[in-house]
């Protein structure tokens, strides 16, 4: 499975409202129905250390407790094409989804490494009941 | 629709949770209470740690801290601290590429290894915001080849042309 | 006028649910009102042929009964830099649109070969009335 | 600062009505609430000359009358690396974020002279209260 992204969910513009709870790096589904789902995640590169990966993936999962595979809700996958030194990529993803209470939504990534954590308004997570 | 009154007396904001004008907060702490009297002072707590205020407010949290890119060869210049947000800076032996040229404050860069003049004499060494320039000439004990220096003692005879005879021959003889 | 995709719309979250019906290629309004729209297409290059299209284009347009253009409501277009032959670029877009019943909606592309319909987390469309 | 994009608010769907107020170059919002506020900027290169940034940046803003610094509230910024000169690249953000009746936001970029403005459905600005 791809590494799942960690989130801050009290501080700054974090914030869990209408009792959607987060835990262990999941938001988990309070109420069953129909969800807007979104993620950003900006990647950025090359961190000196790793290579120049050929491309960088983005997706969001749900794992339900009576189904033991997670299902891929929404994927954003590019291929990356800057040669030189710095670079950085955003890939925002959001759709309706019918979800249940209790499923737990979380955000893997192709390499964790190549996250820009730094900013809040740059990689952020969240949902909201329609 | 609620409008917002047009003015609240100077010094003092509208609190729309309480409905009213208060006194703001100082920086470092937001509002956790508002003021139950019109224009007075509600209830004032520190940031909690990893969160920030610079200035006086009457906001009911603080804005959260940013954090280094410590991954990609960026340092912590300043800690975050309740009245201000984390400064970061390059590690030693890199420099700024600010992301957005048009922003006069590069608060938004990337940091990039200097360029290590090898050979070449140092016109400017390497800053927080620039890269080492190169100075064309070469550093005593290096002879020029095309356009880069390459130090005497490794050079032979056989290889040693006339740019490398010129700087390196005496030495050579003296060898 | 460019293709427009066809979607899947019983299994899985292909499409959204929400009493929103779909015929013949078209999300059709059941009800006038503001709705957010939305909709990604991933589109892939071909590995074999070196041919490489210089841009993709994806485009959300609304047909009216009552009027005989379509209207091009929300548009993506990105030129492509990626030089080697496997490549892959997903295009999202969504806005909030005033639609009246039976308002269709449509996905369009700048070339239908290039849509990666293999799995329906990469490519998706739908909508939901405020 | 970064230059902060002026919006064409009485035409077409360059913006949203529901309830929202524009004024200099700022969506007002009129009650208290959690809103989805989301923005589509297509920058494009300009043809002839061969500068081309390194990489375009826009970023949604919220500017309180009470407190002197605008709060970033999403940001999506991405490098370049189209060799040839024509290129176009659009950025969307969309997230769910607090706001208190007469906060101000806007939207900026990293250098105005690439925004596409020709056509409303290459760039737009919106919100809606949930």
């Amino acid at each position: 499975h791809l590494p799942i992204l960690q989130w801050e969910d009290k501080r700054g513009l974090a914030f869990t409202k209408n009792n959607l709870s987060y835990s262990s790096s999941a938001l988990v589904i309070p109420v069953s129905g129909d969800y807007y789902v979104y993620a950003q995640v900006t990647f950025r590169g090359p961190v000196e250390s790793s290579h120049r990966p050929s491309s960088v993936t983005e997706i969001i999962t749900k794992v339900t407790d009576s189904y033991p595979e997670p299902t891929q809700l929404l994927t954003g996958t590019k291929t990356l094409s800057e040669n030189g030194n710095g670079w950085f990529q955003p890939i925002y993803l959001g759709a309706v989804v019918s979800l249940e209470v209790g499923d737990k939504l979380m955000v893997n990534v192709s390499d964790i490494k190549l996250v820009d954590y730094t900013k809040e308004h740059k990689t952020f997570f969240g949902a909201f009941l329609l | 629709r609620h409008a917002v009154p047009s003015r609240c007396p100077a010094g003092t904001n509208w609190v729309e949770t309480a409905r009213r004008c208060c006194l703001p907060c100082p920086a470092g702490t937001f509002l956790s209470e508002p003021c139950t009297i019109p224009e007075s002072l509600g209830a004032c707590s520190p940031c909690p740690s990893g969160t920030f205020r610079t200035q006086p407010n009457t906001f009911s949290e603080c804005g959260a801290c940013s954090e280094c890119d410590l991954d990609a060869s960026q340092s912590v210049l300043k800690n975050c601290s309740a009245t201000s947000n984390i400064e970061c800076g390059c590690e030693p032996g890199h420099f700024r590429v600010c992301n957005n040229l048009h922003s006069r404050t590069c608060s938004d860069f990337s940091c990039r290894k200097c360029q290590l003049c090898t050979g070449h004499l140092i016109q400017r060494p390497c800053s927080e915001m620039q890269d080492t320039v190169c100075d064309s000439s070469c550093k005593p004990d290096f002879y020029r080849d095309g356009d880069k220096c390459r130090p005497c003692h490794k050079s032979t005879q056989d290889i040693c042309g006339k740019e490398c005879q010129q700087v390196c021959g005496s030495n050579n003889d003296q060898g």
